[in-house]
């Protein structure tokens, strides 16, 4: 039977720890790019403009219709034609690109969300629909928004490990290498699924804390 | 003043004004009554186009408010609107509820926006409040600094729909007490009201109306005492008659 | 078909050799866990034969020419070398036909052949062939030669497509698979590992040629190669190289993880 | 440059519908079995009792912190160790104790959901706990909880092409095999990509339609 | 019938009902009123332990209601409730609503809950609506099928907390008409409201809260012509002054 020999973890610690500060580097850099990329699409599926909505609409049902794993290897191989993306860049734009989507419609609900009530008092003081929008929604939906970007944040470091599909560097696909040579695969995948528990769950416990301070200051 | 032609709207099939017309002299003060669903919500709205009609007209202070040549942006500075459910800016303190609009749309500085925003909410009892949140505030309170924001943008008119209903029975009083001055003040009023004593006691004129038409108009003693219309009288008795 | 860049002359415009030389740096495409051709240790680096080769093929390009490894899924190889994510690749890639289809390889550089791993609790089979029943589990490394081979030679057994070969070993291990087909030298160095867990079935069930897969008809970069290829197969460094991986198994202790 | 041949699509149109069933069927089983997994834990998560509440907790975090990537791994490579589940049912039970995990969540805010005045008004006319749960809260949760329950199985069928990593025969693994033998990488994920696509989309518009029914039924 | 001794109850730091004590005879109606915040709905919630208490006791029919030793569920089938927001079972109709109970909890033939739920609905002024769902129902049609609810049970004593105060003003009526007829019938109740017409008109006794205590308690007569603490002659001007 299978005998365990936990000290291949500790030997190899810096495999580890380098695997997940990647991890979060990449998931970092995706988001930054996926914020701008759902407000964006998030506004134009509630925009007046019919093409601009379209637009977004096919963007976002596109992306939330496709697995990300089939959607990193089309970016890869098929946009990577025409783009020299590499690994790196590649993985983070997919991420990038498959977040948005979903920030989109974080962005679009958190929008819509502020009670109609809020768009009508402004328009009634003489404001126009983009002031309206700019001077009161905005800045309410941004306070309902954080949380669920968060949270989408916490959704992409664990995303993140299918791209080591191709063959970016982050901390499953050094773990993947580290079974590779130390065949001790139980003991490696269970720290690393203890690792990937421990980034999101602090993480989301952070949220939580500042979820409840803004609860409070909001009563 | 206030001038509403012919005015027909429908929400898809449901037909909810019908040919309704109503004129409002200077400083005069209305009271729109009438059961559930009658359409006064929709009628009120319509005056600063919050609601957009079918066909008819209506002129607010000389100009069309549904004419598509209107700047509505500009025609709402003449028309304060009061939200049953006062729909303060929940992020924004009172004082900055009622400056906001004053500096962002009529471009006045934050000196000039706030001393007056500080007279009108401390004229309406709010001296204490400018600080505060309206998760703060009580019902009574919010109405008021709704009422203040208004007023703020200098309008010559002013519409209230149901301005008491959300608020606690003991809070119902500084509200109306609020709107009472404004109509000594001599400001053009419609109040969308169940409170019948109010209504008779400031109003220049009772509009009753019922399933999207004015059914009967007349002067506050004469309606309460003795309704014309059947439909008026069975609305009174069930009102009044607790 | 490829009629755009089949036949014509000979351009070197967009010839690889042209483009490592400009960029001074040569991206090798390997997937690591093919014993002793690609292999990683736990530093990180790639090692084993194929990167020996590859870094003195980067040294005769010039003393200035960075080599770079990059990690796919063998199975991802080929259609990163056909949309230049990398420039050749290295990794114990079987010479096949239809492989040269969509890209072009150098001559052969070694000889070797598919061969069979069981468990060493299975003391009865003798051939492959008495593994071709139905229930039988066949573990390959998903888009090899293995996993092409043993689709078409088992009839009855099922075939499970791992990812690469030190899954579909564990998988074996296991007992989620009743043998794995996967190259000979690679089987040989699992055996080395994990002696007494496993056996290799007498005889290989093909022999096959490996070659270095390169950009489709990119001449001059394949006659290069196929020069270089002359003339380091047989020199001191290969022999040694030769040595190292496949006659000692001392790398084991450097490379794999004790 | 890459020539395009479109024709191994159709060539190999079997392999796609084959592979496209084999999706269908293992996320078809996998929440079946999540279903009553996330009823027990999402029961769970809401119980008086401590006990199976923390039990639920943990399972319901430790779950949604762990890439699906990591723990169909685990679940292959470590628990298979002393269950024999081979790749199909491996992968089934992975997706399913995956989806578990949010289906959980989606019955648990289901409940809480129903107005607190539910509860109240049931227990103000003599039911017990129990009795209010059954013929009171339950009915009610069942509607709010069957439309996200839907768009989990759409995210089921997206996170099925992760068994791939555990040679669990379905779509994208076919579509791995066909790249390894056709070559064509960019037609052939153009199309697995637009499979899921269709998969995916048609059923989001099919549960739209049921909820719009559903909710003008309602009112 | 009803006996509250000593009861204090509090939020975590607040505190809300501080030593309250009240008896209620049996036939007697009492109305309970005060300004938001006064405790009024948690006192009153108390009676029937939808709301549990810090020390006191509460006694209703000869139970204990607060006692671990008492079956809650048994003691709870002699105390109707009616909720300021009806809530009605949205999935079943108004005849299912009424029937549920006797049904599941009293082990009711469906025959036998069915009959007395129609005489119930019926005798309410709703002998058309056993099948209508309560989101078809008016407010005021809604509040009468939650106190049908409430009396298939055969309560001894009934509690309202505010049953009008979610109403359009022209349905108080109907239901406040209902109310009258189990106080003429000589039901035990207890009824929080802000009617105050009406709470002159039906109660025996009002009780004035304040901040969590019983402030004044005095026949209806004597408290609105008359009372005796500053605290409810505030609260009355504010209420009856509009
Ligand atoms: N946005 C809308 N879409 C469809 N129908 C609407 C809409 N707003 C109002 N209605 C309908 O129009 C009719 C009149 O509504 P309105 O709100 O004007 O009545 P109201 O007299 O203000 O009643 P209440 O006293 O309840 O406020 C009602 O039948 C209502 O259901
Ligand atoms: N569940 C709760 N948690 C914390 N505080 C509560 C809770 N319920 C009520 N309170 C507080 O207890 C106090 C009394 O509330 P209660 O609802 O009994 O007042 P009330 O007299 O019924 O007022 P109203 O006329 O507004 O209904 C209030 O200060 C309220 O904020
Ligand atoms: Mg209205
Ligand atoms: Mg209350």
């Amino acid at each position: 039977m299978y005998s365990y020999d936990w000290s291949v973890i500790t030997r190899n610690m810096d495999v580890f720890i380098d695997g997940a500060l990647k991890t979060l580097e990449i998931s970092a850099l995706a988001i930054l790019i996926a914020i701008p990329i759902g407000i964006i699409f998030g506004m134009g599926r509630i925009s007046k403009n019919k093409f601009f909505r379209l637009i977004s609409s096919i963007y976002v049902e596109i992306i939330r219709g496709v697995p990300l794993l089939v959607l990193l290897i089309w970016i890869f191989f098929v946009l990577g034609q025409f783009l020299k993306l590499g690994s790196y860049w590649g993985s983070i734009w997919g991420l990038a690109i498959f977040a948005g989507a979903f920030i989109a419609e974080i962005v679009r609900s958190g929008i819509q969300a502020v009670p109609k009530g809020q768009m009508e008092a402004a328009r009634s003081l003489g404001m126009s629909h983009a002031k309206a929008m700019t001077y009161i929604i905005l800045p309410q939906a941004f306070r309902r928004v954080l949380p669920p970007l968060a949270s989408q944040f916490i959704m992409l470091i664990k995303d993140s490990s299918l791209v080591s599909v191709i063959a970016a560097t982050e901390l499953t696909l050094n773990a993947k290498n580290l079974v590779a040579t130390s065949f001790r695969s139980i003991e490696v995948w269970t720290f690393v699924a203890l690792i990937y528990f421990i980034m999101t769950f602090s993480l989301s416990l952070i949220i939580r804390y500042f979820e409840k301070r803004l609860l409070k200051s909001e009563a | 003043m206030i001038s509403i032609k012919n005015v027909n709207k429908s929400f898809g099939d449901h037909h909810v004004l019908t040919d309704v017309s109503l004129e409002i002299p200077k400083s005069n003060v209305v009271a729109l009554i009438g059961p559930s669903g009658a359409g006064k919500s929709t009628l009120i709205r319509t005056i600063n186009a919050l609601e957009p009609i079918n066909t008819g007209e209506i002129i607010v202070d000389g100009v069309s408010i549904h004419d598509k040549k209107t700047d509505i942006n500009v025609a709402r500075l003449n028309i304060g609107f009061v939200f049953q459910s006062f729909n303060l800016f929940p992020f924004l303190t009172a004082l900055e509820n009622v400056t906001i609009s004053p500096m962002k749309v009529k471009g006045l500085s934050k000196e000039v926006a706030e001393k007056r925003g500080k007279e009108l909410l401390t004229s309406l009892g709010l001296g204490d409040k400018f600080d505060s949140y309206p998760s703060r505030l009580s019902g009574g309170q919010q109405q008021r600094v709704a009422i203040a924001r208004a007023l703020a943008m200098d309008p010559q008119v002013m519409l209230f729909d149901e301005p008491t209903s959300a608020l606690d029975p003991e809070m119902v009083t500084e509200v109306l007490d609020a709107i009472r001055k404004l109509a000594k003040d001599g400001m053009t009023m419609v109040v969308v009201t169940h409170e019948m004593g109010f209504a008779k006691e400031i109003c220049d004129e009772i509009v009753f109306m019922a399933e999207g038409k004015i059914v009967e108009r007349a002067a506050p003693d004469k309606f309460f005492s003795n309704p014309d219309t059947k439909r008026a009288q069975d609305f009174l008795s069930k009102v009044l008659n607790h | 078909g490829c009629s755009n860049d089949s036949g014509g002359g000979v351009s070197t415009e967009n010839s690889t050799i042209q483009k490592v030389l400009k960029d001074k740096k040569l991206v090798i495409g390997m997937s690591p866990g093919y014993f002793p051709f690609d292999m990683k240790d736990p530093n990180g680096d790639f090692v084993g034969y194929d990167v020996d080769f590859a870094n003195a093929l980067g040294a005769a390009l010039g003393k200035d020419i960075k080599v770079e490894y990059k990690q796919f899924t063998f199975d991802g190889l080929i259609p990163a070398l056909q949309t230049g994510e990398v420039d050749m690749v290295f990794a114990g890639m079987t010479i096949r036909g239809d492989r040269a289809l969509a890209v072009s390889f150098a001559n052969p550089y070694f000889q070797t052949g598919q061969a069979v791993m069981l468990p060493s609790s299975d003391t009865k089979t003798k051939t492959w062939q008495e593994l071709d029943v139905k229930g039988n589990k066949i573990a390959v490394g998903i888009g090899t030669t293995g996993a092409l081979l043993a689709k078409d030679v088992f009839k009855n057994a099922e075939v499970l497509d791992f990812e690469e070969f030190p899954s579909a070993a564990a998988a074996m291990a296991q007992g989620k698979a009743d043998a794995v087909v996967y190259d000979e030298p690679a089987i040989a160095v699992w055996n080395l590992k994990n002696a007494g867990e496993v056996r290799a079935l007498e005889g290989l069930i093909s022999s096959e040629n490996l070659g270095i897969a390169i950009k489709k008809n990119d001449f001059e970069t394949l006659q290069w190669v196929n020069s270089f290829l002359a003339s380091y197969i047989g020199s001191p460094s290969e022999l040694a190289s030769r040595h190292k991986w496949f006659e000692t198994s001392d790398w084991l202790t450097e490379v794999v993880e004790e």
